[in-house]
């Protein structure tokens, strides 16, 4: 359950709510470190953490120079010894400079240990397009964490979703693999006054609905809702439902949306195959196979690499327009 | 003095200015897509080590690399159509300033990925090793890669193989934000070479006669047999880091004023008309030339057709 | 179509079959160079590169030290200015060392030059667990290639296979992850004579059947196999589907077998989450939903790193057993 | 000379020594599962530095690390019991020789990846300075992982942020097969701590009083705000790489005789009875209760309980 302590209700972005849970719980655990590429007097490449450097200083705000490798290691070690680490890829295709450690190092520990060493870090990095960045800083890979046994992988969609979410993200006790998207830093959106935490595993009913259930992950969330109320002037009702955490999954929301409405649309910036959306899929198929009306459907992003020529990019990823295209072909079944 | 090989690396320097100049104009009007980083201030670098390069020598340049593209002899028409996402551009419109791909002239790629360049340089050393195709293969980087798992594993392979590549570091002292300073405890960049057993250069890199020498003595090397060398070309940005930087919250006005006084191209125009008795007409006319060219690349590349959606997933494999 | 001058036939070892076709490729294309570590004259840590060194010598047969990063970037700067190049990773698990020049360079490297620029590069690895190498040893992560657009994908079985889609991965224009698999490395099977190659994107059905599809990859092949030999006992006829190439992958064998049984599960040694059981699944919804008798069933590896005990590690990994037990369910359906 | 000391140091590297040889017995006669590294010949390295150690310092091993294990005060009951896959192991059997995890000895871990523990151990550095803890870590690792980016990177951040570390290479001369020599032109691993701007010391890794007084005063300096070390103790392994690695494919015979010659327990004992007057029947004894304790330790390993398969999601996260 969300634990709240609110009372009134804020419209904030969704990079400063970011930063409202880094300030919270930098307060509140002075064991933690920041480690990252100009995260300290640049407050980020993303204005992710502007005005911490001021408050926690070069102590606990480590500037890096580029070694991901080396600094996501550190981040790692720091936490097997005690002190609750983030590591910041700032993009998160620079995460693949570090994937020996986060995958053969951070995952394995507990397990490997039988539990007596853990590794709570947070490995934090933005995906997805954002004006023609191009393929080299784009990538959207959250779902190979997912795959990976010993991580814990969020991706909010929403400025309530980063604060709740990154707040519980720094008080587990293994890694976790915090996702946000670039596109998103400046979008805004209600959240309460007080604390509150959200817990890892909760899906999110966006919009509810009675034909048709589009699963949505983080930036492609807004293109569901979209998408739906698209949907809706054609007398189709679409329920939106953003898992908010790949790991754990809230499978059992997800179930019940579909079991509810019988069709599933899943939207994903990456590409379909061997992705999170064929995961759905195959929850459905698990869950729900009874109740399914029509094929679960996958709208992804095509399988190139992202195009710099804003044409192309927008031909590449998925559209409020693709979406309802594919949802009303499943609503002939 | 070599006074026609001067004014030669000067007009490219000039070239390279004007070039980034104009693209900074239209980037801050909001017409070029994407992310541009400037290789104002650095064009000593690019100028002085690509003029010693046969046109089948490979380089592999960086984040920062248009300056390095029309230095190696990709026309600044393609260069410019690429920025603009067009598909006559370098790389179809599909690559852009961080992906922008010209292998007709021996221009290995841009590279959004700090340090990457350097493992794929010395990759196609060993292939020009194999072929004993006598080309020398350069990497061009900053000095945020020096920090970084590709540097010293690309420069430990050079090294034990023996390979003819050259390891050009730019070295403008800040990486984005960065003081070099601040990110390492060694901040001379040519001391590491000895790490790898491997000779290293410091220069001047706002000299470009400095650079041409050091390139010239280290590409020599290389194509006969001599194995790679580290060259520090010590320079500066005048700008940010990237179009939006204003690149002055975390270098004063006075260190960016010093260092824009040793413009590498001021330095060479007051060599020329000083000491080597060249008319300033001279001088203005290779401006002229220069905006020319540069009014052509931009006019080629703002006329030409952008690429149609249905073509998006040409080329993936 | 597999091409082939063969006439005899021959029963060799999975290793041997994988030095036969880079033999005969090394002898035909004189660019060939394969890097990576003890490849030379120790000849493989698999003995999977014996012989070779002898032959092609210190030049084309590369020995590194423990640099994969730095060793698969050249193998791919290489292959972009005209050698071809095989680079070995030898544990698929070092890979993870070297992710960002697979991911960001060579995979993406046609497209964003608009096929101006190839890489025609190998990556070569060993996944999966053998003989309880552990958690750092085990890792069989090959979803994450197919998952990337611009990556050819290769799992074989069976040494038939191996000489096959090497031979034919030696001769692609692009980049080519070729992943066998260590514990098959001493199995046998037979190969014909002469020189052969198999198409990438073909399937392989290695037994017919007509109640179930089993889809099997690389070692779980031969799991599938054995619970067909099992379910066949109790009147139950399984079709073993080999895709043998994750990308491309044959859907069309695939969905052709599914619609013909009307059922499906799929046997994978990695975890089901996001991987490529899931997408198994959803090809059988999108091709074949309406032939579907039951839900598709994924048996896949338990979502925990590779315990050392054997115990644990024989729990872990999809057995006969399982599979048999799995596919019960699904034909009471 | 420190007599006390001596014998001390001599009864740990024996422990260290008769333990491998009796994995090596055990696992040839087909009893352990997995794959085996064994340390033997190199026991004074792990033995003189983890000797300067506290029992909260925290020190990272490597695929060959059952030595470490020990030396850092892990209980040969432990280790054994690990190796064998059962519960009373360090790692509950899930771990093996390349999982092994005893943090309650401040040993973080043997590991099977090459380099992994460099960054991890400036990162538990780091901790310690954060923490203000006193804690001083090390990283144990070989001539393989010098020419990775692990080192390069984690050796960087150790010197730049000044972190209580302690490189310590253990430059066997061979990784694997590979000799040190054909992985890189730089066969002096001592002399790359100056690309850090550390100081680095080559000492003899087979005499136990040169490690321990190189570790003593590196380790003294790291506790001291003095900032990192790079130790290169060159030292030779008398066994294969692996279990199952004759070892003299690549090796010559003589070459193996010849570092057998120069047995670090050997010396230390020769010394001992030769130089510091200790009687034979004392270094006999230190055999008897080392062998009795390794007993033991093969006893309660063998009787222990396996893992039940029901238990095998616990702690994945
Ligand atoms: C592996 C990786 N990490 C981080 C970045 C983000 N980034 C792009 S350019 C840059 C600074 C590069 O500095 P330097 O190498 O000195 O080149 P300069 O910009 O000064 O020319 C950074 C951090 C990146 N592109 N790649
Ligand atoms: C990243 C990585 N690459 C390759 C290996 C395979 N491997 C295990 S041990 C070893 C040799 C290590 O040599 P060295 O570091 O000198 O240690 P030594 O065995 O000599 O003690 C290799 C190549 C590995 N474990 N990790
Ligand atoms: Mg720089
Ligand atoms: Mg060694």
């Amino acid at each position: 359950m969300e634990s709240a302590v609110a009372t009134g209700v804020r419209e904030i972005s969704y990079v400063d709510a970011g930063i409202e849970a880094l300030r919270e719980e930098m307060q509140r655990d002075q064991s933690i470190v920041y480690i990252g590429q100009g995260i300290g007097p640049r407050g980020g490449n993303f204005r992710q953490t502007r005005g911490l450097w001021k408050e926690f200083g070069d102590h606990r705000l480590r500037d890096t120079g580029i070694c991901e490798l080396g600094a996501t290691g550190i981040a790692i070690g720091a936490a097997m010894a005690g002190t609750r680490a983030i590591v910041d890829e700032v993009f998160l295709d620079f995460a693949l400079e570090a994937m020996t450690q986060i995958v053969q190092q951070a995952a394995n520990i507990s397990y490997s240990s039988h539990g007596k060493i853990k590794a709570p870090v947070v490995v934090r990095g933005a995906m997805g397009s954002v004006r023609s960045a191009g393929a080299h800083h784009s990538h959207c890979f959250y779902a190979w964490f997912a795959s990976t046994p010993g991580l814990k992988v969020v991706t909010p969609a929403t400025p309530y979703d980063v604060k709740g979410l990154l707040k519980s993200a720094l008080r587990e006790n293994g890694p976790v693999i915090f996702i946000e998207h670039k596109a998103l830093y400046n979008s805004k959106g209600p959240i309460p006054e007080g604390e509150y935490t959200i817990p890892l595993g909760e899906a999110r009913i966006h919009r509810p609905g009675k034909h048709v259930t589009l699963v949505g992950v983080s930036k492609m969330v807004s293109v569901a809702l979209e998408a739906a109320a698209i949907l809706e002037k054609e007398g189709v009702s679409a329920e939106v439902v953003d898992p908010r955490t790949i790991v754990p999954l809230d499978r059992k929301t997800i179930a019940g949306s579909i079991r509810k409405t019988g069709r599933v649309a899943i939207i994903d910036e990456a590409p379909a195959m061997c992705g999170f959306s064929g995961e759905v899929v195959a929850l459905a198929c698990e869950e729900c196979f009874d109740s399914l009306d029509a094929p679960p459907a996958r709208i992804c992003s095509l399988p190139v690499p992202n195009p710099f020529s804003p044409q192309l990019e927008d031909q590449m990823i998925p559209s409020a327009e693709r979406v309802a295209a594919e949802v009303r072909k499943i609503m002939e079944n | 003095m070599d006074v026609k090989l001067l004014l030669e690396l000067y007009g490219k320097m000039l070239e390279l200015r004007e070039f980034e100049l104009k693209v900074q104009d239209l980037y801050r009007r909001g017409m070029l897509p994407g992310f541009v980083h400037l290789y104002v201030g650095e064009e000593a670098v690019g100028t002085g080590v690509c003029a010693n390069l046969r046109p089948d020598d490979l380089i592999y340049s960086t984040h920062r690399g248009h300056g390095h593209a029309l230095a190696k002899g990709v026309p600044g028409r393609d260069v410019f159509a690429e920025l603009w996402g067009k598909t006559t551009g370098s790389s179809a419109g599909r690559g852009g300033s961080m992906h922008l791909y010209a292998p007709e002239y021996g221009f290995m790629g841009t590279n959004g990925i700090v340090g990457a360049g350097i493992p794929l340089a010395t990759g196609s050393a060993l292939s020009a090793q194999l072929r004993k195709s006598g080309q020398v293969a350069v990497a061009f980087f900053g000095d945020g890669a020096v920090n970084s798992g590709s540097f010293h594993e690309g420069l430990n392979f050079g090294a034990v193989w023996n390979l003819p590549v050259v390891y050009v570091c730019e070295n403008n002292l800040y990486a984005t934000e960065m003081a070099f300073r601040r990110a390492t405890k060694n901040t001379s960049v040519a001391s590491r070479a000895a790490a790898y057993k491997m000779p290293g250069v410091e220069i001047d890199g706002n000299d470009v006669m400095a650079v041409y020498g050091a390139a010239k003595e280290a590409i020599a090397r290389a194509r006969s047999d001599g194995g790679p060398t580290l060259i520090e070309a010590k320079t500066y940005r005048f700008v940010g880091h990237h179009e939006g930087d204003p690149g002055t919250d975390y270098r004063t006005r006075e260190e960016v004023e010093e260092w824009k006084s040793r413009c590498p191209i001021r330095r060479l125009g007051q060599k020329l008309v000083g000491e080597a008795g060249v008319a300033q007409a001279d001088l203005d006319k290779i401006h002229r030339d220069v905006q020319a060219w540069l009014d052509d690349a931009v006019q080629f590349a703002r006329q030409s057709p952008e690429p149609k959606p249905s073509e998006v997933l040409d080329h993936a494999f």
